[in-house]
């Protein structure tokens, strides 16, 4: 009477311990593969042996358990179901000749083969792990001399490099004048100009320098420039018939007159 | 003109003779004791006089102090000097507190070891889940592996190899030398065996059917 | 008490009789490579099993190192091990890094060059900006420029001229065969144009024919 009802209470406690335990563990398995490895110990026989039919059943229930325990299973682990029920099938169901693809013991092999061989790696992680380890086991020079670098730093330019820095001042050096000496150049134009609008004010013979613009008498560099440009334009004015120009001696002042 | 030059060489070598070796022992001595890091063949012979022969020194040293409270060991294609590992208990002072590898971790920088080159879906395959980008991060930045060439494969994915300072770490000679290593090629769990009829494209271009041929080629 | 206490220190001492001597160099062997600073006896004492004597393991190994790359070393009052004195050359790493001149120091050497022997000042007034101390010193230092006469004006500033390394460096028998600013444009390396009637003179006056013949005084 008692014993049925304890009978059934004891399962059911292990049935709840056990799903408690794939509760836990489900966060555990490291994906299906880690899961179908700790479900095959359950078969004690060496991995080589093991019945993969068997084993996917074990997942198959392990899967349906959780969902009965409303356990969200990663798509991982029911992509890995769906592909474990299908090769339980076709491992029942006698071989279909005109399949193409590989036999359902080519697959059941391949399985038992990534098993095997995700053991063997996590023995071997297991054996390295376990090795004398630097600064655990086995230690380093505790005070490391250092190597002084001697950093020889040797320079270098090629002859173009040294010219072409050489022309770049230079060229550097003719424009930098002309640009900047704009304001100080009187042009031949402006002489031209100034001459003819003063010529016809002038009376008699009249000095060239006279004709000089105002304010570029003083500065040398203005006035050389004035100087020339009101020069060359005399010349230019003469050479067209509307001034002469006249000059008693040599460096003696030159002075023009409009041609009548 | 090549016999010329060779004569040169010849006469240089005369001239600046090595050193004995008995003093090239002492020279790889003092450079090894001097660094906390592996020192590579190279660099001592870029260090040393002209004519010297470091390899042969080291093996005259490594002989020396075999039993010594201190070893030379090879790293690689780098020598370092390390104490010996059963002095361990007078180090605790300098004991490192290290950093805790995950599982993820620790299995797959085994899978590296063990599979170099491997490209991080072929360790992926391994393991059966996804490896997160931490654990990668995690080992690259302790440089216990490193980049490995370019897989010529669709997509050309990185590969992925142990360095150095792994090797010196776990006291390794080489790749070569990992535990078990040669039992597991044996048992073809090395090979990069895919579904089958599933990829068999990929298998025929992946090259290396088996993990670590690679390895040794620079 | 005091006797007591002496008394179950002695019966410790045989029931833990001390490692052999040449363990215990081992071990302070080990200790003195690991440490990152000399140490003591009374730390070796410490670390090492009960009953060592570090003081005398020192003196075996400190005479096992006699003539070795490396030396047993008595630091203050601690121990070390250091790179044996004659062989401090092998801790230095000559790398020669090559780099390419500043764009201030090229234009100072060219000036020196075309214009030697040159003043200070009138690099400064070719190049339109002042030089720095650190240009001057530079080509100094690599040994293309060095000085020259003083010149006989009023400061009597001295003068540069460029050396026999700067004419080796530049394949240059003398530094008349520096091209003339006609021949850098006609090879073109002249991009702009100067103004027209400008050039010819400077030319003349600019190339190496000025002020060179002090150039090969010694």
């Amino acid at each position: 009477m008692a014993e049925p009802e304890n009978l059934f209470q004891m399962q059911s406690v292990a049935d709840r311990l056990q799903a408690e335990a794939l509760i836990v563990d489900v966060d555990g398995f490291e994906g299906p593969l880690d899961l179908l490895l700790n479900l095959s110990r359950t078969q004690k026989v060496d991995l080589r042996k093991i019945s993969v039919l068997q084993l996917a059943e074990q997942y198959l229930k392990f899967v349906d358990q959780a969902k009965a325990l409303r356990i969200e299973l990663a798509a991982d682990y029911l992509v890995m179901a769906a592909w474990l029920a299908f090769l339980k099938s076709r491992l029942l169901l006698p071989p279909d000749p005109t399949a193409d693809g590989p036999s359902a013991e080519e697959m059941a092999a391949h399985l038992a083969f990534q098993l095997e061989r995700l053991q063997a790696m996590r023995e071997a992680a297991a054996q390295l792990m376990a090795r004398d380890r630097l600064g655990r086991d086995t230690f380093a020079r505790g005070v490391s001399e250092e190597v002084a670098r001697l950093r020889k730093v040797t320079y270098t330019a090629s002859l173009m490099e040294l010219m072409q820095a050489y022309a770049r001042i230079r060229t550097r050096d003719e424009f930098r004048p002309y640009a900047f000496d704009r304001t100080n150049v009187f042009t031949m134009e402006e002489a031209l100009e100034r001459i003819r609008g003063l010529i016809g004010f002038a009376g008699d013979w009249s000095d060239l320098t006279g004709f000089l613009p105002d304010g570029w008498g003083t500065d040398p560099k203005r006035r050389r420039s004035a100087t020339a440009a009101t020069f060359a334009a005399s010349l230019e004015m003469a050479k067209q018939g509307q001034i002469e120009i006249r000059q008693s001696d040599t460096f003696q002042p030159i002075s023009i007159r409009k041609k009548t | 003109m090549s016999n010329t030059s060779q004569d040169t060489e010849e006469k240089d070598k005369s001239l600046f003779a090595a050193p004995p070796m008995g003093e090239q022992e002492r020279m790889v001595e003092a450079v090894l004791f001097a660094s906390a890091e592996p020192v590579r063949i190279k660099e001592l012979e870029e260090r040393m006089p002209h004519g010297c022969d470091p390899a042969e020194a080291l093996v005259h040293l490594r002989k020396r102090y075999e039993g010594r409270g201190v070893r030379v060991l090879k790293v690689g294609d780098a020598w370092a000097i390390r104490t010996a590992p059963d002095l361990a208990f007078l180090m605790q002072k300098e004991t490192v507190e290290e950093r805790k590898l995950s599982r993820a971790a620790i299995e797959t920088l085994a899978i590296i070891a063990y599979h170099q080159p491997v490209t991080r879906a072929e360790i992926e395959e391994i393991r059966g889940v996804a490896v997160s980008r931490g654990t990668i991060d995690q080992l690259l930045e302790m440089e216990w592996i490193r980049f490995g060439r370019r897989r010529m494969t669709p997509g050309r994915p990185v590969t992925f190899v142990v360095t150095q300072g792994f090797l010196d770490h776990f006291s390794l000679e080489s790749a070569r030398d990992l535990p078990g290593l040669k039992d597991l090629r044996a048992a073809g769990l090395l090979d990069s065996r895919p579904l089958p009829g599933t990829s068999s494209e990929d298998e025929d271009e992946d090259g290396p059917q088996t993990g670590q041929s690679e390895l040794f080629e620079d």
